[in-house]
């Protein structure tokens, strides 16, 4: 916990950035205003944060149908999502992606998939590209412990490691893929760094609900991908908070389980609580944070609300770049 | 007959098949749900709820709930048929086909005939497709061209429940790989649906509107907007034939050649991109086996060539609409 | 201008685009060939030949032997074009298509548009497709119809040696992505290549012989059996019009329109089953867009509705062969 | 080796059978009679046969592009393999499918295949058929070490953990993957047991060019299997003595390595040997089951040669069952 009060305070905002903008959508959605699937992070943010927190515009992440942290947390515009989810035409991708398709280039956010599995194997192509450039990038691939089941997914982890990429595959452990838990889906009684261990990669695991123990494991795990030798990956174990979608009745849950999780797994309480302990940062200094990011979110929801819908007259339009 | 939805016409189906014939298997991706987790199988059934019940019913060795792994669940399927059983197979988005696409179409569809015709291989894929949700690109899409230009496949979408429960049991009776394609938007469709053994042969388009002056042809969701065009068009009173194909393949040609013989316009309305469509194919048909009697050109009402966006009014724009289909009615009536 | 033939075109448009953009990267199966054994890298090439020297030239960083994984080489093409590179990715068959479609139909094709207009995907894939060879059903398709009617994907055909050079340049510079067809049979095909640079734009038939009397449109392979009709109906006084596509997706519907309004016949000629096939795609095209001036049924020569075999007698029997295209021809213009 | 004499007999006969049908082949290509691709399996004898010995008509294998090793050592006609590989009209195929496409369902035989990997899920889906009329079927996947890394493979793996299902994976590692290294394409330094360890299931190596040790191993591994403990694996160590296919100038292969192998790695050989040794078997009983393979191979190509060829009015026949 070396970290500089500054960028201690930055941690805690887009964590708790992710937070806000989560749980609001989660009362928006029910208004009927926002059409689609969204899938909410809410519970994970210590995973992205802790990871995104060492790359810089230069890295490239892809990310999953559950990507709003990621982007968040890789620096996308907050307004821009939103109107973006709500499907408006100056959403960051002009309302025609929606929650499940948003990237930004300009930040090295190669964009959220709604094919599970689908980001592994770009990731390591953006990691090849990297390595052309010389300058110590990474591709870096988020995937679900659903997504460790799909093929693309394993190929990309035997790729990354016959021809050295500095890819980096994190895995976040959220227990559930749908309605399914990963004592039943992941073959291997829900050991993921063990299998990408299997295809000859190094990998890390660490608490993706401890933002200090993510960020140190992955403070290693670049090191050793930026020297040059070859992939990692890391397990996360992490929870969500919400639903696989919202909409989902998550009967599928046991009694009382997301109160617990909510009381135990909260990495906004666990950060919180460490800083105080160690007297690195001032509550006060976390309640401005939320207060400023509350501010924050309400404004990109009236932004988004009032902002003008897309023209149908450019449903063909951006297709190509010439054609 | 009993009244019921798609939903339940489907649902209802596989259970009374799987209890007619024990080779009879399902498997996907959560259509148990709950495995691993302290709610336990059946928690919650699948996300489209055509599902439930099954698994309580027929057990684990029966109803198997998948690892995300498209590729490997038809892959599986193909196996299971070769090896003499009857898989139903589910791809919760028919966008799946992209990564399970090998086992469709170089796999099921081919081995047969690869195989001097001595085998057999009867699954049943269901693919849950089409716009009208906001699901956005890559989860929005009828990619029922796709499978129809594959020799080996049949491909079914039904749009009543009747013929959900028809089309399905006649799938489960015969021997070849049928995809069946159940559009997200019609599932709460209600109808009459005959009790007891239904089954809807493959190749028999229905006839929804006999009205003589332009024959429309459409399939899935289009069969509805095709029904409001005809309301609207009867209002002016402009009688089509609105043909709902049933089968893409086997295609009914003759329903089409023959309406077309006497109406002499051809509309077809179809939930995909234009080029090398469905409705390039009946257009294609019809120009080359009816041509004398079309006194209009065919007139394709399809969606742009672009992906499938997710704001409510880009996709309603993408979307052909019963509008449309009524302009493109219109336009072939006035064409001397 | 240079004799070469298409082989030769390719590998020296690669060698020579990747000299001048140190962006571009190959990666594929078995392109450098010869990794991880005693022969070492290059000790083979692709099997194709169409790769040879890249390697020594370039290196590793560039030249990329993959292992057996085309999900994961297409999708390292398309995260590599995104990070702002110029993959060009081969699929040893363009029948494995079937083991990467998502990657091409449902990442590659759609990020420009699911992403707001604001990326940039110009990666190329080779795919080597074809029947000729006797390589049966799973090694010799021709796929170009089910990528033509993807939005957000370029399809290209050359059939000579200048296109060869000129499109695969032209691909090399643009910045969509483009799926880049080579026949396996015309590998051998010999022809003048113009020297320096040489681009031939996408959506630019080619008019191969111009004949008035009937329109025949054709790609691939089936442009050389076109020429081969030509020749057998012009001892007969019959000219045809032979139009090269080149390209698919964008289509030159411009000078197909023009020829079938000249000649009011039209044949198409597609090394595909007939369904949802490019030839119904050009056949309703025609239909819908120069209705008044056909004067006979369009002809769609293609395949059966089948897969394609293995042995001699039956893959003779299911290609397009010249002599169908003759009959085809005959057979519009003797339609009254 | 508690084998019967009969058993020795058998297996020494079904090898030779496939050595001699393969050897021919490669003569006969050479007169450009036969057409395609062909892959010829010489130098993996004990492989296929090592496994399938253990197998009954009611055992489901799925092969590879290289399969008439399997077909022969599942119990295949011989004679109509060869017809089928001529392109003949009553090949056990129709002449439809040729060398890659060879099936016989009525012993078993699911089927070539041309699709590198696509025959693990199947042989998950056979096995998935054969545990539901509960006799202790199994479904079996023959792979090569370039198949262990495309994405079905892996998949397949994880999903028949995840079900329990009675399926076999067979790697036969022959070192190659066309033209390329195994310690190239195979992440993990070659290890391929250990991948599928990795998922959860037990693993079993050995040397697939001693009839002995695969058949030991796979009596073990199928005891397992069959007793209801779910799939199992093994990598079998072997070599191919021809090129990937019929025309392969092998200029990866190092000076001597096939004449190499051919002197220390043949499995006809070692058979040869370890039952002399043993003096389970007189030489002339082998010499005389090679002299009537010999005269089966004979009289397969002189009947295939003669046999008619397919009727091009046929061409669309047999797509569907009924359409
Ligand atoms: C190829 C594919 N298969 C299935 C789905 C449907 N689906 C969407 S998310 C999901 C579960 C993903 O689980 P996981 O990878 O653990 O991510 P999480 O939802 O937990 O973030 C599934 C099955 C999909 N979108 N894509
Ligand atoms: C999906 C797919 N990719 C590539 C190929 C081309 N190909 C045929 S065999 C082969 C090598 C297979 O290697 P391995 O699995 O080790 O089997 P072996 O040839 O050694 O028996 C390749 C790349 C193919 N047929 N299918
Ligand atoms: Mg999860
Ligand atoms: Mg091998």
């Amino acid at each position: 916990m070396q970290l500089p009060r500054d960028e201690l305070i930055g941690a805690y905002r887009r964590m708790a950035t992710i937070r806000a903008f989560e749980e609001r959508l989660h009362e928006e959605i029910k208004t009927g205003e926002i059409v689609g699937f969204t899938h909410l992070y809410c519970g994970q943010e210590a995973a992205a944060v802790g990871v995104c927190d060492h790359l810089t515009d230069e890295d490239m992440i892809v990310s999953t149908h559950r990507g709003h942290g990621h982007c968040i947390a890789k620096g996308c515009d907050v307004k821009a999502m939103m109107k973006e989810i709500y499907g408006r035409r100056d959403g960051l991708c002009k309302g025609r992606g929606g929650s499940m398709h948003i990237a930004d280039l300009s930040v090295g956010m190669l964009g959220a998939n709604g094919i599970v599995g689908a980001g592994a194997p770009q990731a390591v192509g953006a990691a090849i590209a990297a390595r052309l450039d010389g300058k110590g990038r990474v591709g870096l691939a988020f995937s679900g412990d659903g997504a460790c089941n799909q093929g693309t997914t394993f190929e990309a982890m035997n790729l990354a490691v016959v021809v050295k990429a500095p890819a980096v595959f994190v895995f976040e452990n959220n227990h559930y893929s749908e309605h399914t838990g990963d004592s039943y889906a992941v073959g291997t009684s829900n050991d993921i760094a063990s299998r990408a261990e299997a295809f000859g990669m190094r990998a890390w695991r660490a608490d993706g609900c401890d933002y200090f123990d993510t960020y140190e494991a992955m403070r290693e795990l670049l090191d050793y991908v930026r020297a040059g030798n070859g992939p990692a990956a890391i397990e996360l174990d992490t929870e969500r908070f919400y639903g696989h979608f919202e909409g989902d009745p998550q009967r599928y849950r046991g009694p009382g389980e997301v109160d617990r999780l909510r009381e135990t797994r909260d990495c906004l309480k666990a950060f919180r609580a460490r800083v105080g302990e160690a007297k690195l940062l001032d509550p006060a200094d976390l309640d401005r944070v939320d207060a400023e990011v509350a501010q924050l979110i309400e404004e990109a929801v009236t932004e988004a609300r009032a902002a003008p819908p897309p023209d149908p007259a450019d449903v063909a339009q951006d297709v190509y770049v010439d054609y | 007959m009993a009244i019921m939805n798609i939903r339940e016409a489907i649902s209802s189906t596989l259970m009374a098949e799987m209890e007619r014939d024990s080779s009879i298997i399902v498997l996907g991706e959560d259509i148990v749900g709950g495995a691993g987790t302290a709610g336990g199988p059946e928690a919650i059934g699948g996300i489209w709820g055509t599902t439930p019940g099954l698994y309580a019913k027929f057990g684990a060795d029966r109803v198997i709930d998948t690892p995300i792994s498209e590729s490997a669940i038809i892959g599986a399927a193909a196996g299971a048929a070769l090896a003499g059983k009857r898989p139903v197979a589910e791809l919760m988005f028919a966008d799946f086909v992209g990564v399970s696409l090998d086992q469709l179409w170089n796999q099921m569809a081919k081995f047969r005939y690869m195989f001097g015709g001595k085998t057999r291989c009867p699954a049943v894929v269901r693919l849950i497709y089409g716009a009208g949700m906001n699901t956005a690109a890559q989860h929005s899409q009828s990619v029922y061209a796709m499978l129809t230009a594959m020799p080996g496949l049949k491909v079914v979408l039904p749009t009543t429940p009747a013929d959900a429960k028809g089309l399905l049991t006649e799938a489960l009776r015969g021997d070849d790989p049928v995809m069946f394609f159940e559009h997200k938007t019609l599932y709460g469709v209600k109808g009459e649906v005959p009790d007891g053994e239904h089954r809807q042969r493959f190749g028999e388009a229905r006839m929804v509107r006999e009205g003589g002056d332009a024959t429309v042809v459409a399939c899935g969701r289009m069969v509805n907007f095709g029904e409001k065009a005809a309301d609207k068009l009867a209002a002016d009173g402009i009688g089509i034939d609105l043909i709902d194909l049933r089968t893409t393949s086997p295609l009914d040609e003759e329903a089409i050649l023959d309406s077309v013989e006497a109406t002499g316009r051809l509309i077809v309305a179809d939930e995909s991109p234009p080029r090398c469509s469905l409705a390039a194919d009946i257009a294609a048909l019809v120009a080359a086996k009816a041509f004398t009697s079309l006194k209009a050109p065919p007139q394709m009402v399809t969606g742009p060539h672009a992906p499938i966006p997710f704001a409510r009014e880009l996709e309603r724009a993408w979307v052909p609409s019963p509008q449309k289909i009524e302009d493109a009615v219109r336009r072939a009536l006035a064409f001397r």
